[in-house]
């Protein structure tokens, strides 16, 4: 009666599960079944991450304008399956398009951690990358990256909306190379400054 | 087309509301002048200059024998090397506007030429010069205008004039943990890269540090 | 009259054959029938679904298109040759290289052939196709259907989140209490006489009733994530969805009486063998089961509960991935199960229009005979979406929930019960009985017989007549000059610039 | 249901930018608010004081993201002001027909972004579809799609290219019929006014004395506007009338007074419009190099110690204000002191009070009727 504890311990199910997931793994592994499925399924599910990239709905500054502009007629984001959510539980993608000052550095990281991986971060205009022509201001943050990790750059002050878009695109490129990948161990892959090729 | 106010008009008006200023004010050392813009239509405006204790006196006959609606900014000014009677100044700038309540299914449109007496526009420009220190004062008009609400409290946010009375003073444009007495337009706060010549030595930026590294995040 | 694509009496037969011949001489001889049902019910189940479901990547699309298409622009372009061709000559390498058992180079052919066949055009064209502001793509297939399967696997992929003060175990049944439920109303529905799921005796009623679980679930999902918007989210979409319920239900109810069953095969039969579909013989039952379901399924108009512009994304807000990607889906789902069901209804389900006239003629109404049923539901289906749930989407702002309240209780509730009064006298007083006829044809049970006329089809004729002009009166605008002071004005009194400057 | 706060913003659909809304809801009827600003505060009036003239305009582009052409047009009135320069006529009917051309996208703007807030997303690809028109002309004149850079000191940077005049017209009088579609689109739905309607009273001369201006204020029934009050640039000789709307109210102008003072103002910009192409000195289809004096006039570039410029606007949203001080650095090239009014910055707050007693519902209308910018408000 002393250690009923240990009793039971030893017949949990979450021991189980373990067990049981383990053996299944170790024999996927084997007969190479994980390898086959992860390659393919790998390649479906990167290609549905990169086609479908919801955009959080945030509008800092003038690039916010450009923003909505993409997803007029003439430019028409949708067409590459770039959609806005007003909530960053449903985002994929995080696009800054203004200057953070400093009230609103806070906010914005809580933002970043509100998406759930795999996430990804645009800086969009000059305010964006470097602070822009605001960089001597006493209460803007000399670029995004101070902050959170920027995938991709978009100079412009602002970009036009084929700059934006053109922008998503090179998103999809970094991720056919990248994956799914969570966002803190992307360390190694440089971010991409769109026209710079 | 034909609403705009004339210039007859306009000097007309700008004429009456200095005599009466004067007349009022004659005694309490208060300048009132009439003055032209130097571009545009060339329309004259009224400029007074008083001191911050009269500055209520002239706010409440304002707006209550001139007919100045519309508060429309205040500004801060700091003259470090301004002098001892002249360290700080606030400028009012208000507006004068033939406006009223409308009953339903009405409305008013006035012409400018059927205008007169006090329903002709104005503007105002009232400097009210502080002495130097490190706590410049004024009294808040808080509550003949409430337009000048907020602009106080931008003003004091910004450029650290007090407003006496004025209600429910807090931040608005700075971050709410910003240093006390941190009010970044008084001119002994220099912006980053300030020293251009850094600039130039440096045109990549590699060796720039911002002045407030360390602070920002 | 059936359909002749009789799949589900096909499937009993088979599996009892198939089960009656396997089991002979074995242990399970004895249950062999007990098992051949099991695998029935299964197969039928799955076909039902799949059907359905793969059907709903139709609506998703249409919905895309269409929307795009009025807002002036193309809408989704993804297409499958997306899957192979990579990103603007960016591709993942030669990635079948990793495939084991030596299936690396077949995979890695057929992706190539793919490549050439249905891949980019190459390069050699891009500037001039560029300076034509063209895409210098190849063909695509089908543009835009494969964006929403793209969306919902992406869904799999996004990490699970739940905020760290909800209320963790409500918070993860919510969503599957709305799906669930949403697709056992999907069990309910005949998909043709020969294609469902389940039909018991009362099947309307049953799916009804599951209709009304969801706005549970949604309580759930909005009160269990501990946030303001879907809290209010929440309350509002139970407030609207109990309110919706009822004028639904009745206006359900009135179709109920005039076919004389609570079940969609015998309420869909009904509408063939007496000749005419219900929408004619009750356009307002009509129009109240359409208002309710789109309010029932929180859409615009009634799509208060999810207002994006106050309440970030309503009671959803804080659900992200696969649960969204569920909550999404389910309310896709609603969606179609109401256009099927409206379909069914009112518009004759499975049954082509015309039959009898169309099917006698040769050649050609052989060919018109020969669509499955199937075909006609769905087709009835998507247009009833495209016309009434996009178009309403397109076309309207969102109504207040005080508002919205105020017409479901004050306007659609007394309409329903008219509706329901009207729908018994119909069937008493003028229903032909006799003249009901299980044919190809149909029969002709509405005629309306006045002093000795008879005119065929009197009834639905006059009833549609009168309604459609209570529409053109009621859609007709006020004359903006008789009345100034009234509270809906539609045009500004004196338009600015017709006004004489000077005028105090 | 107890009261309770809700902090909208400062990432929320309906705040058009980055602000916070703290509502207090007696379940959902909105018995508090309290508007937080500053989010976007980018000390540009501190900035401005060690730029010179000619590089403050860039910065004043950048204040309001969908009226850059006024606001640049408003600062270098107030220094023309300070520095005492002439502007050719020819200029001022140049700058005349970019402001109206930027109200017009700006107006289109609003319009897109409001339908949203009501619920209506096709109106707002429809309004920015026709916006890409009225920017199209404006980067030929400036080069850029939103910051112009266009006005200067003393006239304006480059003359309209040949065969603009004809594309302007042509594309407002598209926009002319475009205006009655969107209206068809909106005033025959009931749902639109019912949603519009008896929401977000406010009287003129409550707005005014708070600070409020522009067409919220003619909404209310009085034509309000700084282009006939405080007359500038040729307003005074071109054929418009200030849009007023008659409130159906004597709590003043609602939401609808506000969407249909708006509409009115397109109108009377595209009347401006083809007035002023007709009426321009030197001839709509004739080419100025830039730099002739029927464009620009030769400006002093440093302006004395206590002198000061000062100028009255009516930009899109309400009248905008410009107060330079001269003598600052480099002796004078610099201006001492920039001081921007905004008139967002005196509605925001003023707005989320008139919000009490409406429902959550009602809060995007009423704050979109109003039609907010961030940009500008936080400077």
């Amino acid at each position: 009666m002393s250690d009923t504890g240990e009793n039971y311990t030893t017949f949990n199910s979450r021991t189980l599960v373990e067990i049981v997931g383990d053996v299944t793994d170790e024999a996927l592994k084997a007969t190479k079944i994980k390898q086959l499925l992860s390659v393919l399924a790998g390649r479906f599910f990167n290609w549905a991450g990169r086609k479908s990239l919801f955009t959080l709905h945030l509008g800092i500054k003038c690039c916010a304008i450009e923003m909505a502009a993409s997803a007029t007629p003439r430019f028409d984001g949708d067409r590459f399956g770039v959609l806005f959510r007003s909530s960053p539980r449903q985002s994929d993608v995080l696009l800054v398009n203004g200057p953070i000052s400093k009230k609103f550095a806070d906010p914005i990281v809580r933002l970043w951690e509100q998406m759930p991986e795999p996430k990804y971060c645009i800086a969009m205009g000059e305010c964006a990358i470097s602070g822009g022509p605001y960089y001597q201001s006493y209460n803007i943050l000399e670029g995004v990256d101070t902050v959170i990790p920027v995938d991709v750059y978009i100079p412009g002050c602002p970009p036009r909306p084929e700059a934006l878009i053109d922008g998503f695109g090179k998103l999809r490129e970094k991720i056919i190379r990248i994956g799914g990948a969570p966002s803190t161990g992307r360390d190694g892959d440089k971010p991409i400054i769109v026209g710079e090729d | 087309m034909g609403t705009t106010v004339t210039k007859e008009q306009n000097s007309a008006a700008a004429k009456a509301v200095v005599d009466n200023l004067s007349k009022r004010f004659s005694d309490a050392g208060i300048t009132t002048e009439a003055v032209a813009h130097a571009a545009g239509k060339k329309f004259e405006f009224v400029r007074i200059i008083c001191a911050p204790e009269q500055w209520r006196a002239v706010a409440k006959h304002l707006k209550n024998e001139i007919g100045v609606n519309h508060c429309a900014m205040v500004t801060g000014t700091h003259y470090p090397s301004g002098g001892d009677d002249r360290g700080w100044e606030v400028a009012y700038h208000m507006h004068r506007w033939p406006i009223q309540d409308v009953e339903a299914h009405t409305m008013i449109v006035h012409k400018g030429e059927n205008l007169e007496g006090d329903d002709i526009p104005m503007e105002f420009e009232i400097f009210i010069p502080l002495a130097a220190g490190d706590s410049p004062s004024v009294p808040s008009v808080q509550d003949l205008w409430v337009g000048a609400d907020w602009n106080e409290k931008e003003t004091w946010d910004l450029v650290g004039i007090d407003f006496e009375g004025h209600e429910n003073m807090h931040r608005v444009l700075n971050p709410h943990d910003s240093p006390v007495g941190f009010h970044p337009l008084q001119r002994q706060h220099k912006i980053r890269y300030h020293d251009f010549n850094e600039m130039y030595d440096d045109p990549q930026g590699f060796d720039r540090k911002p002045v407030d590294e360390g602070r920002v995040k | 009259m059936d359909d002749w694509l009789q799949l589900h009496e096909f499937i009993y037969d088979k599996t009892r054959d198939i089960f009656g011949s396997l089991l002979d001489d074995t242990f399970l001889e004895s249950s062999s029938n007990d098992i051949a049902f099991f695998v029935f019910t299964l197969v039928t189940c799955l076909v039902t679904f799949g059907g359905i479901m793969l059907s709903m990547f139709m609506i998703l699309w249409i919905e895309r298109k269409f929307y795009a298409r009025v807002n002036d622009r193309r809408g989704a372009t993804t297409a499958l040759r997306s899957l192979w061709v990579g990103e603007n000559g960016v591709t993942a390498g030669e990635w079948w290289n990793m495939l084991p058992y030596g299936i690396g180079k077949p995979v890695g052919a057929v992706n190539k052939w793919l490549n050439k066949v249905a891949g980019n055009k190459g390069h050699e064209q891009e500037m001039v196709n560029r300076v034509g502001n063209r895409s210098w793509y190849g063909v695509t297939i089908f543009p835009g259907f494969f964006q929403n399967i793209a969306d919902g696997m992406k869904f799999l992929t996004k990490e699970h989140m739940v905020p760290s003060r909800a209320d963790k175990v409500i918070f993860e049944l919510a969503p599957f209490l709305v799906i669930s439920s949403t697709i056992m109303i999907l069990g309910m529905i005949p998909l043709s006489s020969g294609i469902y799921g389940a039909n018991p005796e009362l099947s309307v009623l049953f799916a009804f009733a599951i209709f009304g679980i969801a706005p549970l679930g949604v309580f759930f999902a909005g009160w269990s994530s501990n946030n303001k918007y879907t809290l209010l989210g929440g309350i509002r979409s139970a407030a609207q969805l109990t309110a919706y319920e009822i004028p639904l239900l009745l206006s359900i109810l009135g179709v109920c009486v005039m076919a004389g069953s609570f079940n969609f095969l015998e309420i869909v039969h009904f509408q063939h063998s007496s000749g005419v579909w219900l929408l004619f013989l009750m356009p307002l039952g009509g129009v109240l089961f359409l208002v309710s379901m789109i309010a029932e399924v929180e859409r615009i108009p009634f799509d208060m509960p999810e207002a994006e512009a106050e309440l970030v994304e309503g009671w959803w807000t804080e659900y992200g991935g696969m649960r969204f990607g569920l909550l999404f889906a389910a309310e896709y789902m609603r969606v179609y199960a109401a256009s099927i069901l409206f379909a069914h209804f009112f518009m004759g389900g499975w049954h082509a229009p015309f039959a009898g006239t169309i099917g006698s003629i040769a050649y050609i109404g052989d060919a018109y005979l020969a669509i499955p049923g199937v075909i006609w539901t769905l087709l009835k289906a998507w247009f009833i979406f495209t016309v009434v749930f996009v178009w309403a989407r397109t076309a309207l702002p969102r109504i207040r929930t005080d508002q919205i309240l105020e017409f479901g209780w004050r306007i659609l509730l007394p309409l329903a019960v008219l509706q329901v009064v009207l729908s018994m006298v119909y069937r008493l007083y003028f229903f032909d009985a006799s003249a009901m006829s299980d044919t190809v044809a149909g029969g002709w049970s509405w005629d309306l017989t006045i002093l000795e006329y008879t005119i065929p089809w009197g009834l639905p004729i006059i009833t549609t007549g009168f309604w459609l002009v209570v529409f053109v009166i009621l859609m007709n605008d006020e004359n903006i000059e008789e009345n100034e002071e009234r509270m809906y004005h539609i045009r500004t009194m004196t338009p600015a610039g017709t006004h004489t400057a000077g005028q105090e | 249901m107890a009261e309770m706060w809700i902090t909208m913003g400062p990432q929320h659909p309906m705040t058009h930018g980055l602000w916070t809304l703290r509502v207090k809801v007696d379940g959902e009827t909105v018995t508090d608010t309290e508007a937080e600003l500053g989010y976007i505060h980018r000390g540009v009036e501190k900035i401005c004081e060690s730029r010179d003239f000619t590089q403050i305009t860039p910065y004043c582009d950048r204040l309001c993201y969908v009226s850059a052409m006024t606001w640049a047009h408003s600062y270098v009135m107030a220094a023309e002001d300070l520095l005492g320069a002439e502007v050719p006529e020819r200029a001022e009917y140049i700058r005349l027909m970019a402001a109206e051309v930027q109200r017009l996208a700006s107006h289109l703007m609003w319009l897109g972004a409001f339908g949203p807030d009501i619920g209506n997303l096709t109106l707002m690809t429809w309004c920015l579809r026709d916006r890409e028109m009225f920017l199209d002309l404006l980067q030929e004149l400036g080069g850029s799609r939103m910051h112009y850079n266009y006005p200067r000191v003393g006239g304006v940077k480059r003359d309209i290219p040949i065969g603009w005049a004809n594309r302007m017209k042509a594309k407002v009088k598209l926009f002319e019929n475009r205006i009655n579609e969107y209206e068809m689109l909106l005033d025959e739905s009931t749902i639109w006014l019912v949603r519009l309607q008896g929401v977000g009273y406010a009287t003129a001369e409550d707005q005014l004395n708070a600070g409020v201006t522009g067409p919220n204020i003619r909404a209310a029934g009085v034509n309000a506007d700084a282009r006939w009050t405080n007359p500038y640039s040729v307003y005074d000789q071109v054929d418009w009338e200030p849009a007023v709307e008659k409130p159906t109210s004597v709590k003043g102008a609602d939401c609808y007074d506000r969407y249909r003072v708006r509409m009115e103002e397109m109108r009377q910009s595209c009347r401006m419009l083809l007035d002023a192409i007709e009426k321009i000195p030197g001839g709509a289809n004739t080419h100025y190099q830039p730099g002739d004096e029927m464009l620009i006039t030769k400006a002093p570039t440093r302006a004395p110690e206590g002198a000061t410029g000062f100028s009255t606007y009516e930009c899109t949203r309400g009248v905008s204000n410009f107060y330079l001080q001269g003598g600052g650095d480099g002796r004078g090239k610099n201006p001492y002191r920039v001081s921007i009014r905004s008139p967002m910055f005196i509605t925001i707050p003023y707005v989320a009070k008139t919000m009490i007693g409406y429902k959550v519902a009602d809060i995007p209308a009423i704050m979109g009727s109003y039609d907010p910018c961030i940009g500008e408000t936080d400077r």
